[in-house]
């Protein structure tokens, strides 16, 4: 009986229960938001302390990768709620918003347990359900279009994933990964190679790479902010992107996507980052930069080799990790100057000190400026790049980190420098709900960042398991 | 003995992180009482002066102190030998002058609690810098210096200062970038970021040209070099002169500094470039001495003529193996320069903070009524010409001199049209801006304190002309150290 | 085999109707044919279970969630359904001959490499569901459960009227 | 290996490859909310068709029908979601015209 307790059976019940008791009439509605912060609290610190390896009842288990799976979700979802305690000012919106994320989260969390293709399909599309329904929370006509568009592109997505794992189902009989992988290595081609090539579609549609970004920007755009933070730090990064990871790390598509991920991860970041350039509204900005970023990650995996599935989870992390606190600065700028307009901001920081250097550490943690996180995992993957032999990549990988720290400085520039803006001297800093989870998000980036030579090898290396 | 190491070990990490992690200190400090933190920034960057004194003796015995940690990137974090405790020394002692100025200069603006954690913290990272044992961790450094030169060019928040702030950062970033794909090139051939251990991969095989290039662009681009050069004179015009000062004086070295210590130290390069960095080097001193004749902003002519003046320091350098006199004579150049040039750009300061213009055209007489700054002004002006005796003579003499002896001829009279076009230009200001008639400004004499550092650069100059023996001597040694291989 | 066949071209005529149809209505009457034959191929192929599942879940609540949806929504006048009705068709022509080159191309040079194992044996398909379904797959049951939830929050937001403010 | 398996792939394959077709033309081209779910619900048709081929072709009934039911159960999930979005914007806009999205560029 203990062991169907134990941590990943946990990870994924307990949220599930935290829904059920506050929807039963107990009069306990207001707990959801306790529950939340709770459990995505006792996720991170789970995740922190204790040992990795644990299988649970259905199959669930928790290794390196999965570990920061977890962590980065406990965070972001942590966030995400704070920020809507802070920023949705209808109840009840609120408390539906808390239950979808906790139903997020046993998707996410699910998703990065499981050992089986079919229940990662599964997985997969809970949480993607729970996006839909949090984009098109406030039922404006923005957040249902990005929503239906998100909802299109997704089940396309699943069909060709599905159509996949039949695909696999054929040629070796099972679903999954270790059977998969095995009768893969044993030898394949025709019939795997296509699903390979339809899975990693399905997962680059997914994860919004070019070229199947379309939908990416209108949902982020489109949702309520603090959903923004869930779907840009978390949500595609765990549906499309882990699933990509997990199944290369798994070896179950050998090296035969290497030159479609390359290439696919080399276009999203150049693509991504010159779209970035040419935009007004913040929160679109920064899903164009979560394209960009994207390509980084996808890139790294395109090597193939350990050390680029390392970089891939450690850029993973980061991103999380920087681009959850932009949103959280998106948030905090758009409810208290009410306009995401970068043409109509300016001088910000004067009035939110606290936002405004925030905004500075994660814009250079995210073009890659050392000391800060993002740095380290750019290091890493252009280290793999190179040793690989992809040069080429390498230096496109390098280069475009200066059209990132491009399109930062020119938001920095609009939003937060210079001179205030007439009309928004009332603004003031962003509340309490705000700060905390910016002030946590800046410590973690910087902290990483300065502390990565003791993190190197407890935290960074064991993340690859081959 | 092994006493002794143990003590020059804290030493060195007293030297570097009590900047680094004081700056953080220095805003929260700066709530409480303004004094208090003042005499924090400047007590930071002392200590960094003094434990550089302190490691001099060690050095000049060829001993290197090293800090050690096991990281996933090598095991070395620092190194002090007498290259590294030379430019400290020079950088913290230009950092301690330009902290005591800012007391005077700062004190009429805002922002002064994160003004006093900018400069600290740039300080610092330039001390780690300085004894960084690994690529990786010089990279981070120099990025942490470009960072913080970014907040303080943009520092007064007017847009057109943002700008040019954002220009300074991508510029240099653009280079950086560069630089750090040449390392992984490196590493990818040595499986090592250790620049000890890369000194004895590559001391008979060159890296590759390629990696070269790139490791150039980097340097090129935070030295202010051609063809990278332009961010120099808008970052010089834009901020206060405080700030042009530490990217004149202090942050431009930095491309010189890593350029002796990876290309001469630790990598063998392929002959040709002791050629070809000349050139380029020659080139944008001759360009730049002559955008500084025809300039008339005050600031932007001291900019020009840092770029220049660069010139000679790569020329001293990239010599390279061939002469030990042009080394020796490149690293007092950083020297000379540091200080003549500090008190030019403080001079600078001083005249625009009084009359408030910049315009050398609208300027004149001011030796009347501000006849300190006038002196200093004149004598780091001789420095920087290289009249004897002053400090920049020494220095540029044995850069010309080891050029003319295992160089092109060309180059060589490149360099000495270089030189006079110097004397031309600073000249010129002087007579324009001290000399003839008083334009009818508010003219008074700076604030004790500015007026006073001024004169000790000023001091500095003619004294480390006088008792050159000195710092000449401790520049053979390191020269000697750099090329004796083996040491490590 | 060739009653399969029979069935599948029949589906694949509904689906074509369901895409073409004059009317919403009439669309999502020819998906639940197209689902009602998916149902029956599914029985004959040893899968009584899905059959079921695809007959009453997918012919029968889709077809009653769409045609719900279709009576809330205001519906087009018949001129209007005329003149969207030809729009369509203009749009939808090149679609019978992207079927017809499809066909071509899959008849022509079909190079699906056979694998898998030998045909099956219809063993006790019922008891080994069963089994499968409950235990070895109990996480995509915990999925499905999750998933409704997460449905009746979904219907609970969306299909909430407008408050009058 | 006998002759009926391998000339079975095909038989099925292709006809999931139309439905592919169908499916994924009518949600590209329809410019009808309610039209791109029924394109949607024929791709899905295709999915369960290869799902439940794949089993039949390889032994393994049970298991594909058991990932079918699955299959089935979140497909109208995610069909009630839909139409819940498709009612809410026939609220707010009083049109299905999926040309009317603005922001429907990429």
């Amino acid at each position: 009986m203990k062991e169907a307790m134990n941590l990943p059976n946990q990870l994924i019940l307990l949220p599930l229960l935290a829904v059920v008791v506050v929807n039963l009439p107990l009069g306990l509605r207001w707990a959801a938001m306790l529950g939340g912060v709770f459990f995505s609290i006792y996720q991170m610190w789970t995740m922190v302390f204790l040992p990795p390896l644990e299988t649970g009842f259905f199959d669930l288990q928790i290794d390196g990768l999965s570990r920061v799976l977890l962590l980065s979700i406990g965070l972001v979802a942590f966030v995400s709620i704070l920020a809507a305690r802070g920023t949705i000012r209808d109840k009840r919106e609120r408390f539906y918003f808390y239950n979808l994320v906790l139903l997020a989260m046993v998707g996410m969390n699910g998703l990065v347990m499981v050992r089986d293709l079919f229940s990662l399909y599964v997985f997969i599309e809970i949480t993607s359900v729970a996006s839909f329904i949090l984009i098109a929370l406030r039922r404006e006509l923005d957040g249902l279009e990005g929503a239906f568009k998100y909802l299109i592109m997704s089940a396309v997505a699943t069909a060709m994933m599905l159509s996949a794992v039949a695909l696999l189902l054929l040629a070796t009989g099972e679903t999954s990964f270790a059977k998969v992988a095995e009768q893969m290595r044993l030898g394949g081609s025709g019939l795997p190679v296509l699903a390979a090539g339809l899975f990693v579609a399905g997962l680059l549609i997914k994860a919004g790479s070019v070229p199947f970004h379309g939908w990416l920007p209108d949902a982020y755009m489109a949702a309520p902010n603090a959903a923004s933070i869930l779907l840009g730090g978390i949500v595609t990064k765990t549906t499309g992107v882990y699933a990509l990871i997990r199944l290369m790390q798994d070896g179950m598509f050998g090296t035969g996507m290497s030159p479609v991920l390359l290439l696919a991860g080399a276009v999203s970041i150049v693509a991504g980052a010159l779209a970035a350039l040419g935009q007004r509204d913040f929160k679109r900005m920064l899903a164009y930069s979560s394209i960009s970023q994207v390509g980084y990650i996808v890139l790294s995996l395109g090597t193939g080799t350990a050390l680029g599935v390392v970089g891939a989870v450690f850029h993973l992390f980061n991103h999380a990790v920087f681009k959850s606190l932009l949103f959280v600065n998106a948030t905090a700028v758009e409810d208290r100057a009410g306009t995401r307009d970068m043409n109509q901001l300016g001088g910000l920081a004067a009035r939110m000190p606290v936002t405004g250097f925030a905004s500075v550490v994660a814009l250079l943690s995210t073009a890659g400026v050392p000391p800060l996180a993002g740095f380290w995992s750019k290091l890493v993957i252009i280290v793999a790049l190179y040793k690989s032999g992809h040069p080429v990549y390498a230096a496109v990988a390098v280069l475009a980190s200066l059209l990132t720290l491009a399109y930062f400085l020119s938001m920095q520039r609009r939003v937060f420098f210079g001179k205030l803006r007439e009309g928004l001297e009332g603004v003031k800093e962003a509340g309490w709900y705000v700060l905390v989870p910016t002030l946590a998000l800046t410590l973690i980036t910087m902290g990483v960042g300065v502390l990565i030579p003791w993190m190197f090898g407890s935290f960074v290396l064991p993340m690859e398991k081959f | 003995m092994a006493k002794l190491i143990v003590q020059n070990e804290t030493i060195l990490n007293l030297l570097i992180w009590t900047p680094v992690i004081g700056a953080f200190a220095l805003p929260v400090v700066g709530k409480v009482s303004p004094r208090l933190r003042n005499l924090l920034a400047l007590a930071g960057v002392l200590v960094s002066l003094v434990c550089s004194l302190a490691l001099y003796r060690t050095v000049m015995a060829g001993t290197v102190v090293t800090v050690a940690m096991e990281t996933g990137f090598g095991s070395r974090l620092f190194h002090a030998d007498c290259l590294a405790v030379f430019m400290a020394t020079v950088s913290s002692l230009v950092g301690a002058i330009i902290v005591f100025y800012s007391w005077g200069y700062i004190s009429h603006y805002d922002n002064q609690n994160e003004y006093y954690f900018l400069v600290v913290l740039f300080l610092g990272s330039m001390m780690g810098l300085v004894f960084s044992a690994n690529l990786i961790l010089l990279y981070v450094f120099w990025e942490i210096t470009a960072l913080t030169s970014w907040r303080l060019i943009g520092f007064f928040r007017e847009p057109q200062q943002v700008v040019r702030a954002d220009k300074a950062f991508m510029m240099t970033f653009f280079g950086a970038v560069l630089m750090l794909l040449g390392f992984i090139m490196i590493f990818d051939k040595a499986g090592t970021f250790d620049m000890i251990q890369l000194r004895e991969r590559f001391s008979s095989e060159c890296i590759p040209n390629l990696a070269v290039v790139l490791i150039l662009a980097g340097l090129l681009s935070k030295s202010a070099t051609l063809p990278l050069q332009t961010w120099l004179p808008d970052a010089g015009v834009a901020p206060s002169p405080v700030t042009a000062l530490l990217h004149a004086a202090v942050l431009v070295k930095i491309g010189v500094y890593v350029y002796a210590r990876l290309l001469i130290v630790t990598f063998a390069i392929d002959p040709m470039w002791n050629v070809v960095v000349p050139a380029v080097a020659g080139a944008s001193a001759i360009l730049a001495a002559g955008a500084a004749m025809i300039e008339t902003d005050l600031k932007r002519i001291i900019a020009f003529s840092t770029i220049s003046q660069i010139g000679f320091i790569f020329l001293g350098l990239a010599i390279g193996r061939a002469s030990e006199m042009a080394i020796a004579g490149g690293l007092l150049y950083i020297l000379m320069h540091g200080f003549a040039k500090g008190g030019l750009f403080l001079c600078a300061g001083i005249v625009e903070q009084n009359t408030h213009t910049k315009d050398i055209t609208r300027l004149g007489g001011l030796v009347r009524t501000m006849p300190v700054t006038a002196v200093s002004f004149l004598i780091c002006a001789f420095s920087v010409m290289g009249i004897p005796p002053f400090g920049g003579f020494f220095s540029k003499y044995m850069v010309i001199a080891g050029a003319a002896k295992s160089s092109p001829l060309w180059i060589t009279l490149i360099f000495v049209v270089g030189a006079f076009m110097t004397i031309i230009y600073l000249a010129r200001v002087f007579v324009m801006v001290f000399m003839g008639e008083s334009k009818g400004h508010e003219e008074r004499e700076g604030s004790v304190v500015m007026v006073g550092s001024v004169a000790l650069l000023a001091l500095l100059s003619i004294v480390s002309g006088l008792y050159i023996g000195v710092s000449s001597d401790f520049a053979q040694a390191a020269v000697k150290q750099m090329l004796g291989g083996g040491q490590p | 085999m060739t009653i399969n066949l029979i069935i599948m071209l029949f589906m694949v005529a509904a689906a074509l109707w369901a895409v073409l149809a004059r009317t919403l209505l009439k669309g999502s009457i020819a998906l639940a044919i197209a689902s009602a034959a998916l149902a029956l191929l599914i029985f004959r192929m040893n899968g009584p279970l899905a059959a079921v599942f695809e007959l009453s879940v997918c012919a029968g609540l889709i077809t009653v969630i769409f045609i719900s949806t279709i009576s809330l929504v205001q519906p087009f006048t018949p001129q209007e359904v005329a003149a969207r009705y030809a729009a369509r068709f203009k749009r939808f022509w090149p679609l019978l001959v992207l079927l017809a080159v499809v066909t071509v191309i899959c008849l022509k040079c079909w190079t699906f490499p056979a694998c898998g194992q030998a045909l099956p044996e219809s063993a006790d398909v019922m008891a080994l569901t069963r089994d499968l379904l409950w235990k070895a797959r109990q996480m995509d049951l915990f999925g499905q459960v999750v998933m409704l939830l997460a449905g009746v929050f979904g219907v609970v937001i969306l299909f909430k009227e407008e408050n009058p403010s | 290996m006998n002759g009926e398996f391998s000339s079975l792939v095909p038989f099925f394959g292709f006809f999931a490859i139309l439905l592919f077709v169908i499916g994924l033309y009518c949600v590209v081209m329809s410019r009808n909310f309610i039209r791109v779910l029924i394109g949607l619900e024929i791709l899905t048709k295709g999915v369960t068709l290869l799902i439940i081929a794949a089993g039949y072709l390889t032994g393994k009934v049970a298991l594909a029908q058991t990932l079918a039911i699955t299959l089935i159960v979140l497909e109208v999930v995610v069909v009630a979601v839909a139409a819940g979005i498709v009612i809410a914007v026939y609220r707010r806009n009083n049109s299905l015209d999926v040309t009317q999205l603005r922001k429907l560029k990429g």
